[in-house]
């Protein structure tokens, strides 16, 4: 049973092989020398004597967590649509009824104004 | 370091690897940086040698191109941005305001750039030639292969 | 969206715009971010430094530094004599250097009374209207990248290395090429670059063409451009800004058909202006502008007059080399200029030319020695660049970008 | 135009019409001109006069303020002679937004102080800079050029008379 998976096994180990190796060679090889200078914050040249953390209104939190709503939706279309010859109707109706919550969350989130930005 | 098989096959290794991806960071002043900048378009071609990418962030460059005059207000800044490149580093000085202070002998422009930076390759001219920048791109590229892995002199 | 017009200027003139300073709490809660634009950033169009202070994403108030490319330049000149000045005027303003020389030539030629030939006339029009071209297509190559129409680079640096090409035929130099000196011209037009310049103007028409098919339509620069960066024609007059900043809000204003100099009233050409006061208007009228050049250089080419391109006042330009070997005077002549150079009668005289960004100018004060006393480069980027603040108020981030963009300062030119 | 009490001469040069004006009443001279019809400041700058021979100079420092009309196309070049150890004189940056800018550059680069000026700081050199370099009595600077005998003379600080 473990057959078919053999290929993914050696595919990942290519994977952490190439970057690991990448990783520790330029780890190794590449010089560094790391001064207070070096490491004050960029900005454009100039050193900065300004905080850089402000407290951030909380439009951007709500934007951010209404993405992250719909995309996690989106992920479940993949399954779905990989299968959907075999799930005929049960899987369209059962798909539908899913889009349809989320479009009734989408409708109150626009009607309340989540979406403008002012 | 003796010169074991580690430093030699190993230093041609990283040495073309280095050379043939120099990132320049984008330090455009002056007339120098418009023909900086025809030399990154289609007409004189500078991806042929791997330095394309001009990046804006120090962060992620090795190579910088002083394109330009160095007035004493922007001394301070250029030398931040130095400082602020990882290492392995070099400099390329384009133009003669940028290695010896060029037309303008006066109170206002750092005459020469190596005052406040070690430079590695000077290109004379007023803005010099897109070909120039590449003749001096192929210098540094030879030397960055000879240096391997051994760290600058 | 936030409203995208600035605040209009003639309520506040001389007060301070800035509305909410660093840590207060801004319109919506958040705090308020200084934030360096600083000089070393890959869109500000050279090394101008900008002090932004942020309520989020919108910008509550602009403070540009300049200075970080201050040459010298006026104090480089009170030493240099007047022959030799012209080299330097070429890299002020390094986008458009004819157009300097012009001014610093045409300032001198005043003061002393002279008038060259109408061959040297035209071929001043000539370099001016291709370093006019030069420095629209260097704006909209970069302005373009800035806003992410990357191809627009090679396409707009495609002509201006013809453009170069040109310079170089003509005076042996790309970009500074010295070639308007006091007295007329470096060097008369080869045939050659008749030629050359003869095929350019047939095929520049078809490449402004390309680049408004990239440009002119496309959503994302008509998206990123209408409505940003708002002058009202008031609000540039009081401002004082000139060039494309005050024709791309309806004044039609062109110091080429306002106060002619070197020729121009003779050619029939349109001042290139639009209504829209915003980024899209001022492409528009920078993109009219160029097919204006292509018409004046068409013209030019057609009716260049021939005769001499120097003026013959032997206490001016050196005489020819080959005069040398024979005649007496001529040695004399060209001693005495080459040590000591000439003098210029006392008084002070003021030119403007109408560059890429606006009205460049040459204030010379002479003291009858063989040096100037002083030389003062009216500079048109310093002054649009006093306009930025009032049009990026309360616009997101991104909009500064283009609205940079759309000043189109030189910081050569601005810092002097 | 403006009243008559205010001009201590006037002329042509290079052109351009030109108008002495005693520095105290600049302001009111550049107001009255202003709505009379003058109304973009073309640039504002000074000249030194030091070791000047070519005239009888009232003061050390010319303050020049060139005007024009957009309507009629005049220009006219308004002076202002001024002395003293910061010579001082009054801003017209509320009359004239563009001459904020202009005012600050004068200072950093000759001294000249202009009372009421909103944020009169350098604008074009560093800001710890000693000295105003367009002063004729500040070196040109730079390097001293070998076998150069210009060098000494590269300085256009007034001769050892």
């Amino acid at each position: 049973m473990l057959e078919s998976y053999v290929p993914i096994l050696i595919f990942v180990l290519i994977v952490l092989g190439l970057v690991g190796a990448l990783v520790t060679l330029s780890f190794v090889l590449g010089p560094s020398k790391l001064y207070k200078r070096k490491l004050a914050p960029y900005e454009s040249g100039i050193i900065p004597d300004t905080p850089a953390f402000r407290r951030l209104s909380v439009r951007f939190y709500l934007t951010a967590m209404l993405f992250i709503i719909f995309d996690v939706e989106a992920v479940f279309f993949y399954p779905w649509a990989v299968l959907l010859r075999q799930l005929k109707w049960f899987g369209l109706i059962e798909m539908l009824v899913f889009i349809g919550i989320l479009v009734i969350a989408l409708a109150h989130i626009w009607r309340k104004g989540g979406l403008d930005w002012e | 370091m003796g010169q074991n098989f580690l430093t030699t096959t190993l230093g041609k290794l990283v040495g073309w690897g280095r050379g043939n991806s120099v990132w320049p960071a984008q330090f455009g002043l002056a007339c120098c940086a418009i023909e900086m900048i025809a030399t990154a378009t289609a007409g004189v071609d500078i991806a042929r040698f791997g330095s394309e990418a001009f990046r804006a962030s120090p962060r992620q460059s090795d190579l910088m191109i002083v394109s330009g005059r160095v007035s004493q207000k922007m001394a301070p800044i250029l030398r931040t941005i130095y400082d602020q490149m990882p290492e392995p580093k070099w400099v390329i000085s384009m133009g003669a305001c940028a290695s010896t202070g060029g037309v303008f002998n006066n109170y206002a422009l750092l005459q020469g750039v190596d005052k406040i930076v070690p430079v590695d390759v000077y290109i004379p001219g007023c803005p010099p030639r897109p070909e120039d920048l590449l003749n001096a791109l192929m210098i540094l590229q030879e030397r960055i292969k000879a240096q391997g892995i051994m760290p600058r002199q | 969206m936030a409203d995208r017009s600035g605040q209009s200027v003639t309520d506040t003139i001389g007060q301070g715009v800035t509305i909410n300073k660093s840590g207060e709490t801004g319109a919506f809660g958040g705090e308020i971010l200084t934030v360096n634009f600083g000089p070393h950033h890959p869109s500000t169009h050279g090394v101008l430094r900008l002090i932004v202070d942020l309520d989020g994403e919108q910008v509550r108030s602009l403070k540009p530094v300049i200075g970080y490319l201050h040459t010298g330049i006026e104090k480089q000149m009170e030493a240099l004599r007047w022959q030799q000045g012209v080299v330097v005027t070429d890299r002020h303003d390094y986008l458009s250097p004819p157009i300097n020389n012009l001014a610093y030539a045409l300032a001198v030629e005043r003061l002393l009374g002279v008038e060259v030939p109408p061959r040297a006339q035209a071929l001043r029009v000539i370099m001016s209207e291709l370093t006019r071209l030069a420095s629209h297509l260097v704006w909209m190559g970069t302005s373009g990248l800035e806003l992410g129409a990357m191809s627009m680079l090679m396409y707009c640096f495609r002509e201006r290395d013809t453009i170069m090409d040109l310079n170089e035929e003509i005076s042996g130099f790309r970009m500074h090429t010295s070639y308007i000196r006091p007295g007329g011209v470096f060097a008369d037009a080869t045939p050659r670059f008749l030629e050359m310049l003869d095929r350019f103007v047939n095929t520049m028409p078809s490449n402004i063409d390309e680049y408004e098919a990239l440009l002119t339509n496309n959503p994302i620069w008509r998206s990123r451009t209408i409505g940003v960066g708002r002058l009202s024609a008031d609000d540039a007059k009081v401002l004082g800004a000139t060039g494309p900043m005050l024709r791309g809000s309806g004044v039609a204003w062109d110091l080429r058909k306002a106060i002619p100099y070197t020729g121009y009233e003779s050619y029939d050409f349109e001042i290139a202006t639009s209504d829209l006061c915003d980024c899209y208007g001022r492409y528009l009228v920078r993109i009219k502008e160029m097919r204006q050049a292509v018409k004046i250089l068409r013209q030019a080419l057609d009716r260049l007059p021939d005769g001499p391109v120097n003026i013959d006042d032997r206490k001016v330009l050196p005489p020819p080399r080959e005069e040398l070997e024979t005649s007496m005077e001529a040695v004399i002549h060209h001693f005495k200029l080459f040590t000591e150079g000439y003098s210029v009668p006392p008084g002070d005289v003021y030119v403007a030319v109408e560059s890429g960004r606006g009205e460049n100018g040459c204030y010379i004060v002479s003291d009858g020695t063989h040096k100037p006393r002083r030389v003062k480069f009216r500079s048109a980027s310093f002054v649009n660049l006093q306009a930025l603040e009032r049009m990026a108020l309360n616009h997101m981030v991104a909009d500064m970008i283009a609205i940079i963009g759309t000043a189109d300062a030189v910081l050569g030119d601005c810092d002097r | 135009m403006i009243p008559e009490t205010l001009i201590v001469e006037r002329g042509v040069s290079g052109g351009d019409q030109w108008v002495t004006v005693g520095p105290a009443d600049v302001h009111d001279a550049l107001a009255a001109l202003r709505d009379e019809g003058y109304r973009l400041l073309v640039f504002l700058t000074c000249v030194d006069h030091l070791v000047d021979s070519s005239r009888k100079w009232p003061a050390r420092y010319e303050v020049v303020y060139q005007l024009r009309n957009m309507d009629t196309l005049e220009q006219l070049r308004v002076r202002a002679f001024v002395d003293g150890d910061p010579p001082r004189i009054d801003s017209v940056s509320d009359l004239f937004p563009p001459a904020n800018w202009d005012e600050r550059e004068t200072y950093d680069l000759f001294g000249v102080v202009f009372n009421g000026h909103p944020e009169l700081t350098r604008i074009l050199m560093p800001d710890d800079w000693v000295g105003h370099p367009l002063r004729r009595d500040y070196p040109v600077g730079g390097e001293v050029v070998e076998f150069s005998e210009e060098h000494e003379a590269w300085q256009t600080a007034p001769d050892k008379a």
